[in-house]
């Protein structure tokens, strides 16, 4: 079994990485510290910004030398496709490896999944009788007006989540269509989209799950639904970038990030784990209950642009 | 020079006209050289100065924007259709500021409207609110579940007006740039002597018709630059657009840039930006052109010789002080209100009774390291820039409107142009020659992109007073003993203090809260309190983002009335 | 008919500072009246509560027969048919000379053929023919205050009113644009009220001079009423820089208190209401009153303090035994530091009581 | 020994304008000299180039014996020890009037308890004492103009420089700091250089007046020789608004061309150096040579234009054959309309010639 005490065989040298994420920057505070429990010589330096702040970030950097960072936990698998073509990541197998859902693993070894971050249907308690249980249901014109998603123009996993549901055959572009004719309100990204559901400006959203259990558990009237054809998710992978000094203390923040303890912390912080042995969160149902969509990454990765604009041209 | 005594004969005090109408005699012997080296040299340092804080990077931008061809792109349909609504809505919010920011001074510094003082305070308050807070505010105002809509759509079936979309992006950025037309207009129409309305009374012209007549064309060239500033400004907006916008596809360049970087759906995106932020560039120096034109056909207007009488309204003063109390209240109060109770309640959608009410947001909020750290940074970082560009900005202010060079055109130019670039934009900049410099990961790096995007608010702020006091300030302390550089420091340079001390607590006001340069340029592990809030938005933590946005807003209202008596 | 009718006029200024007290004036129909006082001594406010700027708080004001200002009636600015010149010429710096001049005609609503002709008329008699489409700024400062002048009474105003509206010329300017205001005002017989710093302008100009001090009216009267039989001590002082000597009278003449000065009783002069023949009082020595002689040494001898040169007579300022003394002498001028003796060919005695009877008579 | 020296002077503007041209003249240890002239003269420009503000293109400056501008020579305003006084007073608003006044010495590295101890004496001499720590904002013009004043003399200055220092001054106040410049400058002996539009204020200080026109200098004098003697009809006419008629003289007299006016041989004044007994020219009539008497109803008579009462004698303009004709009498105030027969008393003649030779000679 893996304890936090296996992982941490050996202590390492006193060394400092710095990793960018988008992470909350309390729940990334909280993972630097309970890895700081079993490494505390290594320093963990974080800087948090938004996936698109870290892309444009990382973009300079890449224009004028090396990329700072060692570690980037953030976005989606796409992203880090294309870091992969790039050569800017480093190849690393993470430790007990096999006892991860295989799905958010690139079989190239260049990143890992980190979390299961499917993409839900969330509704307000106060406001919706009987909540919809299936994307098809948010087609009924019961819900015109009411719904809010995210924008795929600027959330990279609400482009991808696009890219998932016209490649499904259950869905695909015809349920796009009835979903325009309901006039969803397009928010930035999924924060907006939570909170406008939870104040009941639009009683259902369609956002990540996390964020709903921790609005339910701080009060809010909001409650989620995984829609019966399965949800499309993203991993919120990590990866070593190839310029970093610190191998070993990256290679042991992954190995962290992907273990038991790291996973568990995963669970309390209201995320789904990528391993099945550590439970699901508070509300959440147990990880074999949940239907998920896993397509073709190349077929997404092929055709995301396309589904953009189909999505562009519908909800304009 | 010798103009201008010849003017003030005639008691003009807009002499800047008249006395580059009649430059100083260019023969010069040699010895004359050795006093005017001071001030040269003091150019010189301010052009080095403004060549490593604004040019560099701003070369930085327009090397990447032309290190490809990505003009094609800017033609296509999104990017023309942004351009368009960054056009359209930078016009008419600016034109609605204009309106609004001119009605205003016009109430507050002209009539008897009661409780001038106190509107005058509350109407300025938007400044304070970092726009995307603000937006956010007024979301839970007049979104489709705000109150007010909620009530009309159970009344008449639909709602009332939605905030979301092109009318909500104007109506907020038209809100949160007015108090910058009413400083700006306000200042201007303290120099018109109410003679002037006076004589139009006389002559049989109505309180209303004089103002119409009379005021306003005298108005015109500092409503022309005030439009300017703030359409310049609205132009590179990105919170309103991008919380407003967005959800009814509302895009502007702004907004654009920033889906160009997120979703990775263009080649190179930050060639592209670039290629955005040098045409914003381009717009914004056009603008600054039509300001120069504009206000070289400024009219001399005479001392006043009396005291600004106060135009009694009468029977109207009740009404109007009525109404402009509404409107300065729902304006100001209203979002605050929102922000108050959202700071309140422990999540969203908790309905606001007693029970409900909890201090846990504003405790959370305060109490998190991060926000200490943040705070302590963006004080720190906001001082500081508050400092230095208020030192040069009245170096370069007294410089460009006391000395006649060539250059000066260039060097004010070049201080005013930042202020049209978005903030991301800048902050690609100067990521980019962070590590040639030195500078990368450390809060140095921001401190000086802050003093890039805010040296124009000093400059501007001290040009005004400079340019109203005759040159013949300087040349009786020539007379009496001091060198050119002596005499500039000494009457121009001090002279103008208590305006740059003004402008610095604005620098200090808007840097404190500033988000979209700090988030990229952030060392890992620093914070500022603009990022601090976006990055309890983004956690999700809602409330406790208003909490802090609201105790921002609460201290800089303070740090407003501080201003506003030190510019007294 | 009265013109301009001030009746039983106060005003107090919001923060309590006492504007006008109890102003009683009638200014008939074509008449020339200036106003002057020392400053801060109301003229101008006096003048803006006759415009409708300022309400009084007392009183009424009444143009022609109209009532324009009571406790209960208050006629705007614009409603009162004025013609008004600031100190400041207030010409609007964004319409051209001819815009100017024809804006009070356009809120009349004259017709555009009427309107020109008019426009035309008064630009020729102010001499401004062929500037009409200059810019303001490109104007003099007389030419300016030529436009505004104009403009005060192209309308035909019923009352012009003029706010220290040449002080800010020049003197030649000046000068000579109080020669054309005299002439162009008397030739279309304007009802002028005209308030000034300048002495010597008041008097040149106006058929009756008014002298206001802290709110009230000191004296009314012709330029040589005021000048002649100046009703109070402080007036001629004011007025004419008269020297003042407090004594005693008696029937032998004057003899001023610790101080050399005697005046003789056939050069004393008395006023037309004096009978007493004795008491404490002052008497006030107007500058051409003075002699001047070489000094002879004697202790009583004057000191020359100032001398400068006049055309007609030198402004010579002598200290006489502790009082300065202000001469007007023609001739020749002493220089500073000589020593002069003082005569004295005249001088208005008051005393306190009688001083103050005159005055409440006057108003 | 000469405090200020001016060679063969001339300033060209960069614009082409000539500013002055071919000026000579050497001011007096001590001597208080006035400029004057009508506007654009070139009275500003010789004294800032005095002052080192502007660099002439020709000839040299000298202050007492020190060259401090030519061709090659450019000594700073700062480095000339000069004090200026300027119309609009430049007080620094940023400082106390204590402040003010001791900048000169502070930059000049006198130590803090002389500085102290000058600053109060320079106070007190213009009456400023007790105002030490006020700001200026809150004083009147006047006290404004002294701190000014004070501020320029308390660096015990070599010369001092007004320009139209008091110009933008109410008249009572202009006339009381008339007197006070004058006894200061006075007892302290200074060199004064004043710059004036007003011709009064000029003769009444200067010990000489200097008059410009065009940039160059007309005549040089003391008040007594330009008032009585000007050296051309045209000095007359600026300075004492003489009324100047075209015609032709000889060993009568003079007759006007096309005019009623003539004048007997023995009234006619030509100067010294007179010698020619006939010629064409021109007389120039003073305002004081003028008799009035009533009109007989003669084709001939003059017609009062204007009349404006004044304390010695009223100013009256009258037309007379379509010449305006000045005229300064005493006695009956002729009014506006009534016909008049003119006299002339003295009158002054200048044949273009001579006019143009004496000119030559004066500078
Ligand atoms: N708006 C005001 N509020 C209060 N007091 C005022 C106001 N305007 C004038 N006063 C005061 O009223 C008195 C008369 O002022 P006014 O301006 O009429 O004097 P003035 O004779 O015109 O003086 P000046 O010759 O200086 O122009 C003064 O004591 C003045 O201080
Ligand atoms: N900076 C300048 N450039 C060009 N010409 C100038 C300049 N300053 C003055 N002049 C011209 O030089 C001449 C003399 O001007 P100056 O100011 O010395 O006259 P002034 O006698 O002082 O007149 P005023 O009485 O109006 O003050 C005028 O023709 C004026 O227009
Ligand atoms: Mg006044
Ligand atoms: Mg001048």
């Amino acid at each position: 079994e893996n304890t936090p005490e296996a992982s941490a065989a050996a202590a390492l040298e006193p060394a400092t990485i710095t990793v960018y994420t988008s992470e909350p920057q309390e729940k990334i505070d909280a993972i630097v510290a309970a890895f700081n429990e079993t490494q505390p010589d290594v320093t963990v330096e974080v800087f948090r910004a938004g996936t698109g702040d870290l892309t444009a970030r990382i973009e300079a950097e890449r224009t004028t030398g090396d990329v700072q960072a060692d570690i980037l936990l953030a976005a989606d698998s796409a992203t880090f496709e294309g870091y992969k073509a790039d050569d800017l990541l480093l190849a690393y197998t993470p430790a007990d490896v096999e006892s991860l859902n295989q799905d958010v693993v690139d079989p190239d070894g260049f990143y890992v999944g980190t979390r299961i971050i499917p993409t839900v249907i969330a509704y307000n308690t106060g406001v919706i009788d009987t909540p919809p249980t299936s994307w098809a249901d948010l087609t009924d014109p019961a819900y015109a007006g009411q719904i809010t998603m995210p924008n795929p123009d600027v959330s990279g996993a609400a482009a991808y989540n696009a890219a998932v549901w016209l490649d499904n055959a259950d869905l695909g572009d015809e349920w796009l269509v009835d979903l325009a004719k309901n006039k969803p309100v397009i928010a930035d990204s999924n924060g907006p989209v939570s909170q406008a559901v939870a104040a009941g400006t639009q009683p259902v959203g369609v956002v990540v799950d996390y964020l709903v259990r921790e609005l339910k558990a701080a009060g809010s009237p909001i409650d989620v639904a995984y829609p019966t054809e399965g949800v499309p998710y993203v991993s919120q992978p990590v990866g070593i970038f190839a310029s970093t000094d610190e191998e070993a203390a990256s290679e042991a923040f992954v190995d962290y990030l992907v273990s038991a303890a790291g996973q568990e912390l995963a669970v309390e912080q209201s995320y789904l784990p990528v391993r099945n042995d550590v439970g699901t969160p508070d509300g959440a149902p147990a990880m074999d209950d949940i239907e998920i969509l896993t397509p073709d990454l190349d077929v997404i990765a092929d055709t995301k642009a396309a589904a953009v604009a189909r999505f562009n041209e519908l909800f304009q | 020079m010798s103009s201008s005594s010849k003017a003030s004969g005639a008691g003009p005090v807009v002499l800047d006209r008249a006395r580059s109408r009649f430059p100083q005699p260019s023969v010069r012997p040699r010895t004359d050289a050795r006093t005017g080296a001071g001030i040269d040299l003091l150019r010189l340092a301010l052009w080095l100065v403004c060549a490593a804080v604004v040019l560099l990077p701003l070369g930085a931008i327009v090397v990447l924007a032309f290190s490809a061809n990505h003009l094609p792109l800017l033609l296509e349909g999104d990017v023309l259709q942004a351009g368009l609504n960054s056009m359209v809505s930078a016009v008419l919010s600016a034109t609605l500021a204009v309106a609004a920011g001119t009605a205003l001074a016009l109430l507050l510094d002209r009539t008897d409207l009661r409780g001038r003082k106190a509107l005058r305070l509350f109407a300025l308050t938007p400044l304070l609110v970092p726009p995307f807070v603000g937006a956010i505010a007024w979301i839970s105002i007049a979104g489709p579940t705000g109150p007010a809509n909620v009530a009309w759509t159970t009344w008449f079936g639909g709602p009332l007006w939605n905030i979301y979309g092109g009318d909500g992006v104007v109506f907020l950025l038209a809100i949160h740039s007015y108090p910058v037309v009413y400083i700006i207009v306000s200042a201007a129409l303290r120099r018109i002597p109410t003679d002037l309305e006076q004589a139009a009374r006389i002559s049989g012209a109505s309180a209303v018709r004089a103002v119409r007549t009379i005021t306003l064309p005298l108005l015109r060239p500092a409503m022309l630059s005030a439009f300017t500033l703030v359409a310049v400004g609205n132009l590179a907006d990105f919170g309103i657009p991008s919380i407003i916008g967005l959800p009814e596809r509302y895009v502007t360049l702004s907004t654009l840039i920033y889906r160009y970087i997120q979703s990775g759906t263009v080649e190179s995106p930050l060639e592209v930006i670039s290629t955005i932020g040098v045409v914003l560039l381009l717009i914004a120096a056009a603008a600054m052109v039509i300001d120069v034109l504009v206000s070289r056909s400024r009219f001399e207007l005479d001392a006043s010789s009396s005291a600004v009488q106060l135009l009694p309204l009468g029977v109207a003063r009740l009404p109007l002080t009525m109404a402009t109390w509404l409107g300065v209240l729902v304006i100001t109060l209203l979002p605050l209100c929102a922000l108050l109770s959202q700071a309140l309640l422990p999540a969203p959608g908790v309905p606001l009774t007693w029970q409900n009410l909890t201090l846990d947001n504003i405790v959370r909020a305060t109490s998190a390291p991060s926000t200490l750290t943040g705070a302590m940074n963006s004080v720190m970082l906001s001082v500081l820039a508050g400092l230095i560009c208020g030192v040069l900005g009245l170096a370069i202010g007294t410089v460009v409107t006391r000395t006649r060079a060539r250059s000066n055109t260039a060097l004010k130019t070049l201080a005013m142009l930042p202020q049209a670039i978005p903030g991301l934009v800048i902050a690609v900049g100067w990521l980019i020659i962070a590590p040639r410099i030195g500078l990368f990961n450390t809060p140095w790096l921001i401190l000086c992109a802050y003093v890039m995007a805010f040296i124009a608010i000093v400059v501007q702020s001290v040009s005004a007073p400079l340019k109203a006091t005759p040159m013949t300030a300087e040349e009786a302390a020539r007379i009496s003993g001091a060198t050119r550089l002596r005499a500039l420091f000494d009457i121009s340079w001090r002279m103008a203090v208590p305006a740059a001390i003004a402008g610095s607590i604005l620098v200090v006001l808007t840097a404190v809260r500033e988000l979209t340069i700090s988030v990229l340029l952030l060392a890992p592990g620093a914070q500022t309190l603009g990022v601090n809030i976006f990055s309890l938005q983004q956690a999700g933590a809602y409330n406790a983002a208003s909490a802090l946005s609201l105790i921002i807003t609460l201290v800089g209202l303070a740090g407003l009335g501080l201003a506003a008596r030190r510019a007294r | 008919m009265s013109s301009v009718t001030l009746t039983d006029v106060g005003l107090v200024y919001p923060d309590g500072t006492v504007g006008l007290e109890n102003i009683n004036l009638a200014i008939a129909d074509g008449e020339f009246v200036a106003l002057v006082g020392p400053s801060g001594s109301g003229k101008t406010t006096l003048l803006r509560a006759i415009a409708g700027f300022l309400t009084p708080t007392a009183g009424s004001i009444r143009l022609d027969d109209t009532l324009v200002a009571d406790r209960s009636t208050l006629v705007a600015p614009e409603k009162r048919g004025l013609g008004m010149v600031f100190q400041q010429h207030a010409v609007w710096p964004h319409w051209s000379v001819e815009r100017n001049i024809a804006y009070p005609l356009v809120l009349a609503r004259v017709p555009r053929a009427e309107r020109t002709q008019r426009v035309a008329e008064v630009m020729q008699l102010v001499g401004l023919t062929g500037f009409e489409q200059r810019n303001p700024a490109t104007l003099s400062g007389g030419q300016r205050q030529r436009v505004a002048l104009a403009r005060a009474i192209v309308g035909r105003p019923r009352v012009l009113l003029l706010d220290e509206a040449l002080s800010a010329l020049d003197e030649p300017l000046r000068d000579s644009l109080r020669l054309e205001l005299q002439s162009l005002t008397r030739s279309i017989g304007l009802t002028v009220v005209h308030v000034t710093h300048d002495r010597e302008e008041a008097l040149a100009l106006a058929d009756r001079v008014v002298v206001l001090d802290g709110g009230r009216i000191q004296q009314v009267g012709s330029p040589v009423e005021l000048v002649t039989r100046p009703v109070t001590a402080e007036v001629a002082r004011f007025l004419s820089d008269a020297t003042i000597f407090p004594g005693d009278r008696d029937r032998n003449g004057f003899v001023a208190t610790d101080h050399p000065c005697a005046v003789p009783a056939h050069l004393l002069d008395v006023g037309s209401g004096a009978d007493a023949l004795s008491g404490a009082g002052m008497i006030a020595v107007l500058p051409e009153d003075i002699t001047l002689e070489p000094g002879t040494g004697a202790p009583t001898d004057a000191v020359v303090a100032s001398s400068l040169y006049g055309r007609a007579s030198n402004d010579i300022v002598v200290t006489w035994q502790g009082i300065s003394v202000r001469c007007r002498v023609p001739g020749r001028r002493y220089l500073v530091g000589e020593t002069v003796v003082v005569g004295i060919r005249r001088a208005m005695f008051y005393d306190a009581a009688r001083a103050l009877v005159e005055l409440v008579e006057t108003r």
